[in-house]
């Protein structure tokens, strides 16, 4: 366990909206080690994105609530950190990007002032230094010509190149983790490619270890090493991400999967897909979530919510009473 | 941003005629009796003046053959044989005030320099404590001081000036003489008119600290205090709940949580992210309140009886000397026209987008 | 990365079992979701519900008028007077000339068997009760009158301006910006003057002035809902179905659109009375002697120096007319917390 | 499941244009040019899926056809009329046997009224239906999209973005039309309710004879439903071409690079394949590049491509490219000749 970066464990958010209290994660447990890279994949509103904000305490409060759970940075619990202690991690040893790069850029400062911010603040150099080691980021990144575009706003990049700041900004400190939420939903898919292409590139030259977070399962393929499906505000299974994809053992998994149209199969076939909708959380299942869509449902399922076990494969663990594979109650 | 700068000016000359036009089209509701002091001091007195009058000035001509006299003014040789202008709003002449004997262009002379003294002790307060009072709000939302807050901006927006301004006097004047109505106390008229005292600027306040007469200025002050109140408490209330509003909305944004997620202390982040934003739509606001402002003295300074054009205006207007007040109101909307055009500019250079558009 | 999508969206059984539960009103029904959300949020906080309780209590007062105050004479909008001095009475102090009859309530509530002043005379020996009480129905009179003009003008305009575009939007629009350009109440003040000696001195020459300089908010508020629903998918989904223009504009884009701009309008009201008040204190509107808050109010410009003697000519029609603009903003307050956008779809 | 060869729409160098106005006094300086000079022809029952990047005047092209936005020029030939010249009550009555289905399933719902005043609406416009008829037609297209019939009642906000996207499709089915377009009617949802959606419209398809104009930047999903797959970049039709033919031969490089780019649900497949990811962004269509569009992207473009346009030709039967580098088979003999 030496090079275990993040353990999360028995995490709790809830938001307290108008309509009642949303319980958007509901105890969830993960780890991530070094130089690894976690996709995190699940539908809008199962509870990715906060999970990944809760850890770093940026769910905004009110009306967002951490509840309970931990989730150890290098054996320290942020959730118990103090302001100063936790905005010291924040940005240095963990950064995160956003899904759109148009909002997430401060659209009345200039790209130089917004990427010195971390420099300045967290490597404590000059303002020469910081506008230095920007253009030599933007450069890494890709964007041309970034010693004359440092001093352009936001709205003067193209989507793309947006990301691509956000990506150098994020990294600028050689954070040991990068936590991407969904960061490329909102870019085309060429571009989508570019984006992915890079920041593989830059595991490769900086070795940071990444969580991505994202509703793509082609995307989460091409760059996971292991991956976490949620639903419900649960992780629901977790396995390397060959494992998953051959041998997926969680019917929502085998359901997502199944729903995508495959490109490279040359008959046209229906596709699968899931009945029902993903659950509106305003209380906390008691139950498997996942009952109500479930083809496999068991009465077991109805009466107790199942915990993420080891199954099958080394390191592939899911949440299901019921083995896919026979049918029948595990 | 040139382009929006060229547009905003090229506006400038269409307000300037709508305005004019909506004044003038007052005026015709007048007989041409009261319309001929716009050209004459001497109130026609029996028909042939009046039909003299009438004729010279062409009062019963078309509407825009008027309106084009009103604005350049009517040319004659005078006795001697000169040729003089009569009216002619284009050259400051905007006619002859019956009820102050005397021409509409001095009361703003002599008046102006008061309003715009109490106006800029106004504005600054208005803008530094409004916006830091709705800012903090926004941060502490929900919490004893943004309650507090919203409190106080739907009383402030409530309280009627001259109620308010009356209260004030029941309890600063009438009770103990701490602050007094009027522009400033006898002695120090009397210093003004004895020409001791220098008028650099014809701001009293400002012309006693260059004068370095600090008795003077807490004159100016003791008699400006409860107008200043009075003008900033219901701006103070406007602009706290724009401020907070808009704030409240941008703490909301990506950006904010991006800042979050870079470090950066909770201070920098309201400070340097997200108040900066939160100011466009205060900006755009600020027009609208200087507008606002201009219409407020016309009852502050008649419950004060502080001798500005505000009040110039409201005593035509009780003596139904239309003329004057609208001499006054062409005076005023062109002081609009002017800060609400420096307004938009200042908004082009605080937002990128338009600055680099 | 937004906030709404961390919060979960969709529904499954227990919603769907929640969701049949729920029976839709007719209010709900008349009103639809949108606006319906809109009511009843107005309800939900302790400030709105206060400026309700206040706006309902002028209401009561002004149909209760006569039994209140019964009035003197063949019109019950003049103030009674209890002679001609100059010097105001104090609150309590009996009446002596033209003593009005006294009405019912007051002899068991007081035990006092003389008519009073009850709440003072100002200067002329107006009776200050009476200006305050009758004074509610004058506010309402002309907050409503102007409200609904200025809202009819403000629409037309407005809706004109959005449904042409071009240059009609264009000129109306930039009409709009010059009378904006100006101080309202300056020239609701102008106006009103020049057209006192036309029409005489009555509540018309303020009130006309107050619709002529006050439409152009719910000009540029409607002008741009409509241009915004314009643009949203339905309206085009509609028009893709065939559906004729006339009724795209009155089923789809207006009822979309105007819901806001009447919600907020009749909230102006506390807003006409308050400029209206500020008027007539500056001696514009109503002969001498009408009841109408600012009138009485106006009164006390004579006697600042001495207003701590004084104090009841400005108290309380001040605190009347406070509490009356008060009640009409705490409603409006909420008002614009339940039709903030952000609010919006987080039915 | 071409059950029949007859053209069912035929556009003919359609062209939507949006004005830009700059400058001092608003005046226009240029266009967007969103849809530039695009043709092609959809046949009776079959679909033709519409793909590009975001900007790339799919959308726009959609809605040009309905005329929902005015053409700048061009022709839409629907069962023998000319969609893009006829007069506004022509236009109105042609409504009835052409429709689409909006994107975005919040926003192109009326949250103001009921889901039986939003299907029936298109009946009442007719006048082909009232009251009680219009009760059961409702109820009829209720079951029709799989939706509970006792929903009629409600209003849209009380649904899911998958329902609403049901609703919005018994809107468009409600006079029968032969032709719908289906203007992105996926993307705003989640995946697994995607599948459901899909599913839908080819049932719907097959049981009531309907063409579909399926446009989509999801290049899985149009190859799962499409018949033929035209490919836009900057406002014309770079490659059109049966399904099998664009997504297994490709010949324009732009239709290849984004096949490529198409993220897989199989790790294994990227241990395989190498992807070709394009340099740069795609420029504005208010200032395409010179030539050939997509020429500032290409990996293969040379010299000439910045001046010439390249046409759509035939390089193959049914195969068609716009691309100075893919010539047919006959040419290119006489091009190495």
């Amino acid at each position: 366990m030496t090079n275990q970066l993040l353990n999360v464990r028995g995490l709790e958010t809830q938001f307290n909206t108008p309509e009642g209290i949303v319980h958007a994660v509901n105890g969830v447990s993960f780890s991530l080690d070094e130089g690894e890279t976690l996709g995190v994949v699940g539908e809008s509103g199962c509870g990715k994105s906060v999970t990944m904000l809760s850890c770093l305490k940026l769910v905004p409060m009110p009306p967002g609530k951490i509840v309970a759970g931990h989730a150890f940075f290098k054996g320290e619990d942020m959730l118990t950190m103090d302001n100063d202690e936790i905005r010291k991690v924040r940005g240095a040893q963990i950064s995160m990007i956003f899904q759109d790069p148009m909002t997430s850029l401060n659209p009345v400062m200039s790209i130089g002032k917004q990427m010195a911010e971390p420099l300045m603040l967290h490597l404590g150099i000059t303002k020469e230094q910081a506008r230095n080691r920007s253009i030599e980021l933007l450069e890494m990144v890709g964007i041309p010509q970034a010693a004359d575009r440092l001093k352009d706003y936001p709205h003067q990049y193209s989507g793309g190149m947006r990301q691509r700041v956000m990506i150098a900004m994020a990294l600028s400190c050689m954070p040991q983790i990068l936590i991407a939420d969904e960061p490329t939903t909102a870019l085309d898919v060429t571009i989508q490619a570019q984006i992915v292409d890079l920041v593989k590139r830059l595991r490769e030259e900086l070795g940071m270890a990444i969580i991505w977070i994202t509703h793509d399962l082609g995307v989460v393929a091409s760059i996971a090493n292991r991956v976490s499906v949620m639903y419900g505000g649960f992780i629901i299974e977790e396995a390397p991400v060959k494992d998953l994809y051959a041998e997926p053992l969680h019917p929502y998994t085998i359901g997502l999967l199944n729903s995508l149209p495959k490109i490279n199969r040359e008959e046209r076939q229906r596709l699968y897909s899931i009945n029902g909708m993903p659950p509106m959380l305003f209380k906390k299942p008691k139950v498997c979530p996942f009952a109500p869509r479930c083809e496999f449902v068991k009465d077991h399922c109805w009466q107790e919510n199942p915990v993420l076990e080891s199954y099958g494969r080394d390191g592939h663990r899911v949440a299901c009473w019921v083995d896919v594979t026979s049918g029948r109650e595990r | 941003m040139t382009n929006y700068i060229i547009r905003r000016l090229l506006l400038v000359p269409v307000l300037l005629a709508g305005v004019t036009l909506i004044i003038f089209g007052m005026l015709q509701l007048l007989g041409p009796v009261e319309r001929s002091a716009l050209y004459v001091v001497d109130f026609p007195k029996n028909e042939k003046q009046i039909d003299a009058v009438i004729k010279r000035y062409g009062l019963d001509d078309p509407f825009f053959v008027q309106y084009w006299r009103w604005l350049v003014g009517v040319q004659r040789p005078d006795t001697q044989g000169n040729i003089v202008r009569d009216g002619g709003i284009l050259y400051g002449d905007f006619g002859y005030s019956r009820t102050a004997s005397q021409e509409v262009i001095d009361i703003i002379k002599n008046r102006f320099p008061n309003t715009l003294d109490l106006a800029l002790w106004t504005i600054f307060p208005m803008l530094s404590v409004g916006i830091w009072m709705g800012v903090k709000a926004a941060v502490n939302q929900n919490k004893f001081f943004d309650q507090a807050a919203r409190i106080y901006s739907i009383i402030g927006t409530s309280f009627p000036t001259f109620v308010f301004g009356l209260l004030l006097l029941m309890l600063l004047y009438a009770n103990n003489q701490w602050f007094l109505p009027g522009k400033m106390s006898d002695w120090v008229s009397i210093l003004i008119y004895s020409g001791e005292f220098k008028q650099y600027t014809h701001l009293l306040s400002i012309d006693a600290l260059l004068n370095l007469r600090l008795d003077i200025f807490w004159d100016a002050l003791r008699h400006m205090i409860m107008p200043i109140i009075t003008l900033s408490y219901i701006s103070w209330a406007t602009f706290v709940r724009v401020t907070r509003s808009s704030m409240l909305e941008t703490l909301r944004m990506d950006y904010v949580i991006t800042a979050r997620s870079k470090g950066l202390k909770e201070a920098d982040v309201i400070n340097k992210h997200a108040r900066p934003n939160a100011m466009l739509p205060v900006v755009t606001m600020m027009g609208g309140s200087i507008v606002g402002l201009l219409g407020g003295v016309v009852i502050t300074e008649t419950v004060f009886n502080y001798p500005g054009i505000g009040k110039a205006a409201a005593d035509a207007a009780a003596q139904l000397d239309v003329v004057t007040i609208l001499g006054l109101a062409i005076f005023t909307g062109l002081i609009l026209i002017i800060s609400n055009l420096v307004v938009d500019i200042l908004y082009a250079f605080i937002d990128p987008r338009v600055r680099l558009s | 990365m937004t906030e709404m999508t961390t919060i979960p969206t969709g529904d499954n059984l227990l919603l769907d079992e929640a969701k049949s539960d729920r029976k839709i009103g007719w209010l709900e029904e008349f009103l639809g979701p949108d606006n319906y959300r809109i009511v009843t949020g107005l309800f939900k906080t302790p400030a709105s519900i206060i400026g309700f309780i206040l706006i309902f209590i002028f209401i009561l007062v002004a149909i209760l008028a006569p039994i209140i105050a019964p009035p003197v004479g063949n019109d019950p909008m003049k103030i009674p007077r209890d002679g001609f001095s100059g010097e105001p009475q104090a609150p309590g102090s009996p009446w002596k000339k033209n003593v009005p009859e006294i009405p019912f309530w007051y002899e068991p509530l007081t035990g006092n068997k003389e008519w009073v002043h009850l709440l003072g005379t100002a200067q002329g020996q107006y009776d200050i009760f009476y200006g305050i009480v009758w004074g509610t129905r004058t506010a309402f009179r002309t907050g409503v009158i102007v409200v609904i003009a200025t809202v009819l003008i403000g629409v037309i305009l407005g809706s004109t301006a959005a449904y042409y575009g071009g240059w009609v939007d264009n000129l109306i629009m930039r009409i709009t910006d010059i009378f904006m350009t100006l101080p309202y109440i300056m020239m609701a003040l102008i106006f009103s003057s020049v057209l006192t000696p036309i029409l005489g001195r009555s509540l018309l020459p303020p009130m006309i002035a107050m619709i002529t300089f006050g439409w152009m908010g719910y000009a540029r508020i409607i002008r741009s809902d409509i241009l915004s629903i314009k643009e949203r998918d339905f309206v085009l989904a509609a028009k893709a179905s065939g559906v004729r223009s006339g009724r795209i504009l009155f089923k789809h884009v207006l009822p979309n659109a105007i819901f806001p701009t009447l919600v907020l309008a009749s909230l102006g009201i506390g807003d006409v009375v308050l400029g209206f008040a500020a008027l007539s204190f500056l001696g514009i509107g109503t002969e001498i002697g009408y009841a109408d808050w600012g009138q009485v109010l106006s009164f006390a410009r004579n006697w600042i120096t001495s207003l701590n003697r004084y104090w009841y000519i400005v108290v309380y029609p001040g605190l009347t007319l406070t509490l009356f603009v008060m009640g009409w903003n705490l409603v409006g307050d909420a008002m614009r917390d339940v039709l903030d956008p952000r609010m919006r779809g987080k039915s | 499941m071409n059950t029949d060869n007859q053209t069912l729409l035929r556009v003919e160098n359609l062209v939507k244009h949006f004005p830009i106005y700059r400058g001092v006094i608003r005046r226009k300086v240029g266009a967007v040019r969103a849809v530039d000079d695009v043709s092609f022809e959809i046949k009776q029952g079959e679909t033709l899926g519409l793909v590009g990047e975001s900007g790339c005047g799919k959308t726009t092209t959609g809605r040009t056809i309905l005329r929902l936005y005015e053409p700048t020029s061009g022709h839409v030939y629907f069962k023998g009329q000319d969609l893009a010249h006829l007069k506004p009550e022509e236009m109105r009555k042609a409504r009835k046997d052409i429709q689409i289905i909006f994107q975005d399933p919040y926003a192109s719902l009326n949250p103001r009224m009921t889901v039986r005043e939003i299907i029936g609406e298109p009946m009442l416009a007719f006048g082909i239906a009232s009251g009680k008829e219009i009760d059961d037609r409702v109820a009829e297209l209720l079951d029709l999209v799989s939706l509970d019939h006792n929903y009629a009642s409600r209003y849209p906000h009380e649904f899911s973005g998958g329902q609403r996207q049901r609703i919005g499709v018994a809107r468009a089915l409600a006079m029968k039309p032969s032709f719908i377009v289906c203007d992105e009617p996926i993307s705003a949802l989640d995946v697994s309710i995607q599948a459901q959606i899909v599913n839908l419209l080819e049932d719907l398809q097959r049981e009531l004879n309907l063409t579909y104009l399926f446009i989509a930047h999801d290049l899985s999903m149009v190859r799962h439903i499409s018949d033929r797959v035209a490919v836009m970049y900057l406002g014309i039709i770079v490659e059109l071409a049966n399904r099998k033919d664009v997504y297994v031969n490709p010949l324009h490089p732009y239709t290849q690079a984004l096949l490529s780019s198409i993220p897989v649900a199989d790790p294994q497949f990227y241990e395989e394949h190498q992807r070709i990811v394009l340099e740069g962004d795609v420029p504005s269509p208010a200032n395409p590049p010179s030539g050939c569009r997509f020429r500032t992207r290409c990996p293969i473009a040379d010299e000439h491509c910045a001046e010439v346009q390249p046409a759509l030709r035939e390089i193959t039967p049914g195969h068609f490219v716009a691309c100075l580098k893919v010539t047919p088979i006959d040419d290119q003999e006489e091009v190495i000749n």
